[in-house]
């Protein structure tokens, strides 16, 4: 039975572990999960999403806790805690671009060794990778990226796991149900097995491990 | 009107019927109010759909409609929602036409510097270098000048966003085209003079043989 | 206005063209408008499709008019005249493992560069490609396919292009229709714009270029 | 019992209770007939789905539901259908915890051949080899000799589908697993004896110091 408790969070922390958070600004985020983590004080976990929030919301929980060593995100302007740990050297941040990141996630999430990308040629992005030409262009070669521990949001699941989103909620969450080893997911509402229409599924079941009711 | 109207306004004039037009935060933004009302543009918001009509009134809210910047919005009814690697797909893969994103600094080659100042303000790229690398058209709107400094340069001394990617400048004073000639004053607006503005860029710039006005 | 009659289709009709055709097996194949290339009788076509169908169904009726230089899939078996044609040297057959002739179709309407799969390391399919090692495992990289012409299906299209497709029918279809300059789409059912939920809708309309009404 | 019968229903064995499973055209789609009704399934269809239930009876036919050998099938309430790229995501990405798979040869190696003999039948890999290179475990199932001769081989001979990624094989005489010290029988028959396997097998193999019967 996959519909728990958000306790059953627990036994997949440890300090020093790699996770995932879907959501952009906070929008189709699973805010339970986040603060169970708050909750227990984990520390120095690589976090990856598209960006750091706000404080008091999404992700931005876990840097204000300073809970956060690494963060993995395409943009951090809207949470200044998060600017202030960076320039006092408390927390690292690896800017990526937006779309080589959603590609890093996918490409993690479905098996390659990488993919070619030409955004952020002759930026700092490019710095210290591996720049291959292919037909007269230049490429930068990105790596994916996995994670021990996925955390994303449905607008609803299925009692097996079958997800579908609501509007701007999808974002990262489709991509990072890929790319984890374990994958909870915060949803809004949970339905019986049956009731999504197949056709219409975003996330099938087979990729998610947890499923709590959200709020 | 504003320095930032007047911008907007010259900007809007560029998108023709059935262009899919991605507008940056801020400035950007703008452009919108300006696109004339007989043409059908789509917007595509990075956060993953096509379709934004418009900011919402708190009347309008949708929970889970939102822009870029996490505000509640309208939908046109041919929107459409998708994931983050769609959503970069889509900008990667060339299917959008004009992107206009703000400028701290562009240079003579074409590179673009808009997404950090190191040590003072560090938000991010977002996805701000994969639409200077996919888009078809990139539209740099910034004001002509930052405290009396020219923001049009010989080269950008700030982190790139991108290299060798604006076709095109708007400022308050002038429009500047990216040539096979190089950068090129192609417009002034009506009460400026060429001279005053090609003081107020460090550039070497071609000037067209025809110099138009707007605004 | 983009639903049009199939004979749309031959003002973009050439010799010596890329098409991409969506379908697995002729399930989710647009009948009408391979009908109308066979009809037209343009030749030596370059064809990418998962694969050649059967005779009389699908992208074979393409094959068994003898309209195929070079076919791009992952299977004949089913269409005994492909395998006929290939031993006789009157087609070229490149055989592409299907994952990789998904990422391949999908890298090129991304904009990827390329991409790494270990898919086919020490097979046939490694010769003559650049492999590269990452984190000590052996990958294939693999470049992106495009084409002149996308003909894909989708069980309902509104009017502006917007896209749905019902159980197995999906296959190739939404990735081919990124990755081609110009798409045609074959819709079972054609509904006005604003009848699909716009979080359900998998290829969103600034993708298509023409709509026709299927059987 | 037939030679098929024997082997599908050992390899049926193998199938745990939430296991995804693929299963190839053929032979090994037999295997689900004998999976335990008390275990729950995943069987993953290459043409797009997970929920596969079985081939549908006239009646129960619909248009759009379809296996990938392109039969009608009819499908579980947990079912849900997705593009290519998703299809092939999910195997590439380890998301498959079996695959079963027809076999020319197998050699020592946990090398495997299936999918052409040049100059006779040349079908294509289809989705074999992203199969064989993402499934985290792969079982071959095949007659233990054809026309006599050998097909569990020292050596390959005929072009490989995939190097090294045999786990385990199945014939009607024999179970032989991949394990740290090379290719191993572990368990015959018990109508046949060991000595009778190994005659038939040209590969150097360990064999188990206990070694199992099944049938």
């Amino acid at each position: 039975m996959k519909v728990t408790q958000v306790s059953s969070l627990d036994q997949y922390l440890k300090d020093d572990m790699t996770i995932m958070v879907g959501g952009f600004l906070g929008v189709g985020t699973p805010e339970k999960l986040i603060s169970r983590i708050v909750k227990k004080g984990y520390k120095n976990i690589t976090l990856i999403c598209n960006d750091t929030a706000f404080i008091g919301k999404g992700a931005g929980k876990l840097i204000e806790h300073h809970l956060v060593k690494k963060a993995i995100v395409s943009h951090i302007g809207t949470n200044p805690e998060t600017g202030r740990q960076m320039i006092s050297n408390e927390i690292e941040v690896n800017l990526v671009p937006q779309g080589t990141l959603a590609e890093k996630v996918r490409a993690g999430g479905v098996g390659l060794g990488g993919i070619l990308t030409a955004t952020g040629i002759g930026t700092e992005v490019q710095k210290g990778k591996t720049v291959v030409e292919v037909e007269g262009k230049e490429y930068i070669l990105e790596a994916p990226l996995r994670a021990d521990l996925a955390l994303i949001f449905a607008s609803v699941a299925d009692e097996k796991g079958n997800l579908i989103y609501y509007g701007s909620t999808r974002n990262f969450n489709p991509i990072m149900a890929m790319a984890a080893d374990t994958v909870f997911v915060e949803a809004k509402e949970i339905v019986p097995v049956g009731a999504l229409n197949p056709s219409e599924i975003v996330t099938p079941h087979i990729l998610v491990d947890y499923i709590v009711k959200g709020e | 009107m504003s320095e930032k109207e007047i911008i907007a306004r010259r900007i809007a004039k560029e998108i023709k019927d059935g262009d899919v037009v991605n507008l940056g935060i801020g400035l950007p933004t703008m452009v919108a109010d300006y696109v004339s009302s007989n043409i059908d543009v789509v917007f595509h918001s990075e956060n993953g759909f096509i379709g934004l009509d418009k900011v919402a009134k708190p009347e309008e809210e949708v929970e889970y409609y939102v822009n870029a910047g996490a505000q509640p919005i309208t939908i046109k009814d041919d929107a459409a929602f998708f994931d983050s690697a769609m959503s970069f797909g889509i900008i990667r893969g060339g299917h959008v036409d004009i992107t206009v994103l703000g400028g701290l600094q562009v240079d003579e080659k074409g590179n673009l510097a808009n997404y950090m100042v190191p040590g003072k303000m560090v938000p991010g790229m977002g996805g701000a270098m994969d639409l200077v690398s996919g888009a078809k058209k990139v539209i740099v709107a910034m004001t002509h000048t930052a405290k009396g400094m020219p923001k049009i340069l010989k080269e950008c001394n700030l982190p790139l966003t991108g290299r060798g990617v604006v076709d095109m400048i708007v400022t308050e004073l002038a429009v500047l085209e990216m040539t096979k000639d190089g950068l090129t004053l192609t417009e002034i607006h009506k009460d400026t003079t060429k001279e005053d503005v090609l003081a107020a860029i460090e550039a070497d710039v071609n000037v067209a043989d025809f110099l138009k006005t707007f605004g």
